[in-house]
């Protein structure tokens, strides 16, 4: 284990993909070393290290980065795109939904498509409305795609090195404040499995879904009522399609109260399939309704005093699980 | 003088070339004749934008491309697919639904894809298929292939956004990808100088840095010679070639179409000029071949073909539990 | 009343409201007279009628097509946008999603974007992977839209009206079988609000929730099964967004059973929300957990022999009602 | 001779407009100055994205535009901004992100706009302004008003599929727009040559049939003159220009950007040529101001910037609720 930021725990991974697999490459806007390695850094020193043709700074231009993933995976490869934003994402989803989605399916399986997406998100540095927004839940109202978000520095690595070495398009989510935050990472070899939830701990009187940003205060909150004496089972989804349906259920069976957090957007968002399905499943057995903490149905805003009013917060994430307490 | 005209008789696909692209383009011809009476007689039922008229672009591309390298397309694409080598049986299993189709009868014509034979990529999103073909061609950089890969495109999708930064990436990275523009006057019921702000196409290279040629794409000398400098030139690794190939399809957008926004002789004056009959001439007159040797070729080629179909009709239709497969190369909850 | 089909009445919504209004303009591929008004004639006859300047046929451009809507919109027209196939979309949605969506909101109130697009999709004749997506919940996901989907020829009049002379961005989305298929439509003014659900039968059983193409066969079952002595109510959601929450729970608090059914694919669908809201709201209520039909995981095949396998029909839909009855 | 010199003085500003220009530029220049102070210090958090270095460009087209032109702009669009006149003021309190602001705070420095004075949309989008900005020009032909629409963005833009489609769409409809490409010779980290395949901009315009002009942007008189041109050529319903005007940014992307991916030498060189010194000479020069008059006029404008700072970070931030407003014109569940 080494103490590094999820940054550059992203980095690790990618570098001994690349080191393992001379068909990893990669690509995005300044991802190459004469551009300064990615705006976060996570791409830096790859391109000196395996040569400036399998790591290619790119214009402006997100369809063509996200096409020539498509194409290169097509052929054989497995590119690992940057999409510098998630928002920049709207301009690159017709080579994302129509073609490295589908290409599989409608070859009859005959083509692969193993690209991986790296993007970066997240509101809570004022930085508005076009470069704040989590939009995980269209992804996964795409069948053909994978979407990964992951939580802790350790994760970065785990899950992003198993999204490049995963036969289907991965889109791997970062966190712009995540990334610079610290944790213990695994050295050497470290591949997570997708589609597969984290019990990161178990309890046994509510249930807590949650991924990505929020799961460091979904954490803390379930620490604290265990010294309340209220015990909470916390889940880290991070894989969201496919989603491990049988993890949430097996938990929600057991503790017959679940409380879902997501930064993105409530209405219609990632929290709606996991309420819907656990209401399904467990029809009758639940102790109360399921709760969703999302962000309310507005843009984010720019400044600070409102943008703190929209997200999660310890706060509410405690009064959601206590009302399901009753 | 004389040197030119030395030079522009070497510079002319020999007899061999020439049959291989009549042949090429007989396959087209007689195909979408069938197809297009099938559809007609409610036999088969699917969108169909047939790519009559343009035979001679695929054909004469084709017989300058090895079986590895890569061939994008479109919609309209069948003679891109069969110039490139797609097996008519496999190809009329796919319009029909089939599952002994290309692709088990999930694609359908607008997504025919053989990897084997190179056909890599069908889109029905106008202008995709560019930025996918440089991904293609960067792979073979990478891995110091000399292989080419081909991206077909009409002239209204050289308007959309995925055209200018394709062939931007293209030109930055040197990439081995030929950027052929099928200008068949019209995008869909759009004439070409209503959504097309210049003249020529192959001028918009210039934006690029890149070599950029307008050609008479119905004929088969001229397409040929363009095709096969662009071929050098990207399996020499000097980069990518804009290649705009004027055409003009005999048949509408899609079955059906009534062309009331052509003008009034547009497609008859094309007609006449049909480039499968030219060539035909063209050959004949060259003395490559006879009147009957074609004859015998294409009564070979459409008894093939009679047989393709036969063989499409009386396949199974896949399994409903087929539906859900494919989706993900490992199986997911 | 007269009888004509839903593509008719979709063009004499934009016609009356051209003629009421000189600010309402058209735009889209192929939209004016030279070009044949449109693929399906919904906009036949308006550049003749209304001069070339206010309905303009556009390149195969959809970013410039939606930018210009957006920059028209803001300049104080009601522009009419036409993205023909909503797979299209995916090339426009910076500009729906980043800009139309969210200037209001980050300009603090200053600038409208009255604007209208229309699109069309639907699953059903053998178009394949790329030409038959209901992305609708993408849509319903970004705070700032409103997304309409109408049911029948009246609806395609009164809701498209609605819609151009809404101060919001409103996305339309039009069925292609059903654009052929006739009903009978109120001559003039004819506007049905946004944001309102339409119960189309009462009933006291169960509930059924859907909108769009599904309707017909919604309509059809409960028919029949009314005829069995089942009573089944019916809402045609009109708006998915913002969704007419009040109407679906008066309705399920009463019967205590609900079905809902919808073209896009089930999981992270619009059906999820509405599901998880019900559940929510109505806990310990409900005589059965609601049931959520729509698409399986998978791009949409070509085959018809495959096609008609994922998509709704009555069997399907009476099953789901006969499930929620026990 | 005594011709080409009569006329080359004609095609100059007055002494009126240059000092015009230069408020506008010395505004600019003190704004940006005092944001980079009060963001150094911690006093303000917000990204911030300095035009300083490339001034001249907004200021010399926004003494050819009237107050009814239309602005679009971009992230880096402070000097978009005050040239066209946004108050004081009304921007420092966005940029604070308080409810006095110009977007109540809700849209911050990357989103401002103030319709009173035509900045209608500032985008964080890359390119995106584009499409807009024909949109608000095809309004502007259906009233047939004679409004401009100056549509900014940077080398780097030109490169993204939306710059394509909008040049073609609006030399297809002839739109009064002009598309004014400010080439700071970097996007973000990315030297010029490394993400555009061509060397001047301006001759893409050639793949719209548009009038490309490519001037120095940080020659006050050369932009004023292709400024003038274009918006002449607009207002006069003659269609779209593409201006490059070359310049340079002299605080890298944002705030705290390092520069290691320059070459040595290459900004010092920029910053010597300091664009906001020049036209001081150049004034001073013509005689059209003293130093001294000159040195007023700032002494003043920094007494506005201090006063509307301290107004910005007296003020109210909104109110939580605010959060929630403004989302639909109507309210909605
Ligand atoms: C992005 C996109 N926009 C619109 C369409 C609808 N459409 C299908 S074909 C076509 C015309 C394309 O014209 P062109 O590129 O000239 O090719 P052609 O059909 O003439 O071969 C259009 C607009 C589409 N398929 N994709
Ligand atoms: C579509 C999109 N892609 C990427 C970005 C990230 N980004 C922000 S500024 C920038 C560089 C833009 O360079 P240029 O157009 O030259 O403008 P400049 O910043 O130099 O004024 C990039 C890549 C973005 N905002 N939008
Ligand atoms: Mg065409
Ligand atoms: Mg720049």
């Amino acid at each position: 284990m080494i103490k590094v930021t999820a940054a550059e725990a992203a980095r690790m991974a990618i570098e001994e993909a690349m080191a393992a697999d001379p068909t990893v490459i990669a690509l995005g806007e300044e991802v190459a070393d004469p551009e300064g390695g990615g705006i976060r850094k996570v791409t830096k020193g790859l391109s000196t290290r395996f040569g400036a043709d399998r790591v290619k700074s790119t214009p402006i231009s997100e369809q063509a980065i996200m096409g020539a993933a498509v194409g290169a995976a097509i052929a054989g490869m497995r590119p690992v795109a940057e999409i510098m934003l998630m928002n920049f994402m709207t301009l690159a989803l017709d080579q994302l939904v129509n073609h490295a989605a589908k290409i599989r399916y409608m070859s009859g399986g005959a083509t692969s498509v193993p690209l991986t997406v790296r993007t970066m998100t997240g509101a809570g540095r004022s930085l508005g409305g076009q470069h704040s927004d989590m939009v995980e839940a269209w992804l996964a109202h795409t069948p053909g795609l994978k979407v990964v978000v992951p939580s802790t520095p350790a994760d970065y690595k785990g899950l992003l090195y198993s999204c490049i070495f995963d036969d289907d398009p991965c889109v791997f989510v970062e966190n712009s404040i995540h990334l610079s935050a610290r944790g213990d990472v695994p050295v050497g070899l470290h591949a997570i499995p997708l589609g597969k939830a984290h019990i990161v701990r178990p309890g046994a009187d509510v249930t807590i879904i949650s991924y990505g940003r929020p799961m460091d205060d979904v954490k803390k909150v379930a620490e604290s009522l265990g010294e309340e004496g209220i015990s909470v089972e916390v889940i880290d989804l991070r894989t969201i399609s496919p989603l491990d349906e049988a993890a949430i259920l097996n938990s929600v069976a057991k503790t017959k109260r679940a409380v879902i957090v997501h930064e993105a957007v409530r209405s219609f968002g990632v929290g709606a399939e996991i309420a819907a399905r656990i209401h399904e499943h467990l029809f009758g057995e639940l102790a109360a309704p399921v709760q969703r903490l999302g962000m309310p149905y507005t843009p984010v805003p720019f400044s600070s005093a409102l943008e703190k009013t929209i997200l999660w917060s310890p706060e509410k994430i405690t009064a959601a699980i206590r009302k399901t307490l009753g | 003088m004389t040197d030119t005209t030395a030079h522009a008789a070497a510079d002319e696909p020999d007899a061999g070339a020439l049959l291989d692209i009549y042949k090429r383009a007989a396959t087209i011809v007689l195909t979408d004749e069938k197809l297009r009476a099938v559809i007609r007689s409610g036999r088969l039922s699917t969108p169909y934008y047939s790519p009559r008229g343009q035979e001679i672009i695929s054909a004469a591309m084709a017989v300058n491309l090895r079986k590895d390298d890569y061939v994008v397309t479109i919609y309209r694409g069948m003679h891109d697919h069969l110039a490139k080598g797609v097996p008519l049986k496999d190809l009329w299993a796919e319009y029909a639904g089939k599952a002994a189709g290309s692709c088990k009868g999930k694609g359908g014509p607008m997504h025919i894809t053989h990897p084997d034979v190179g056909v890599l990529v069908t889109t029905g999103i106008v202008g995709s298929g560019l930025p996918i073909a440089n991904g293609l061609a960067w792979a073979s950089k990478i891995r110091q292939e000399d292989r080419v890969t081909v991206t077909n495109f009409g002239d209204g999708a050289s308007n959309i956004g995925a055209f200018h930064e394709s062939l931007n990436m293209a030109s930055l990275w040197k990439l081995p990808v030929i950027f052929l523009c099928q200008n068949n006057r019209y995008a869909e019921h759009t004439r070409y100088d209503k959504g097309t702000s210049i003249e020529r196409i192959s001028d918009r290279a210039v934006s690029y840095s890149m070599p950029g040629v307008t050609v008479n794409g119905n004929d088969a000398i001229e397409m040929w010679r363009a095709a096969r400098d662009a071929v050098a030139r990207a399996r020499a690794g000097e980069g990518p070639t804009l290649i705009e190939a004027n055409t003009f399809r005999f048949h509408g957008h899609h079955m059906g179409d009534s062309g009331e926004y052509m003008a009034k002789g547009e497609l008859e004056a094309a007609m006449i000029r049909d480039p499968f009959v030219a060539l035909r001439q063209l050959i004949v007159a060259r003395g490559a071949a006879s009147d009957a040797d074609l004859t015998a070729m294409e009564d070979a080629l459409r008894t093939e073909i009679d047989e393709a179909a036969a063989y499409a009709f009386a396949a199974k239709y896949p399994e409903p539990e087929e539906a859900l497969e494919d989706v993900y190369a490992s199986a997911v909850s």
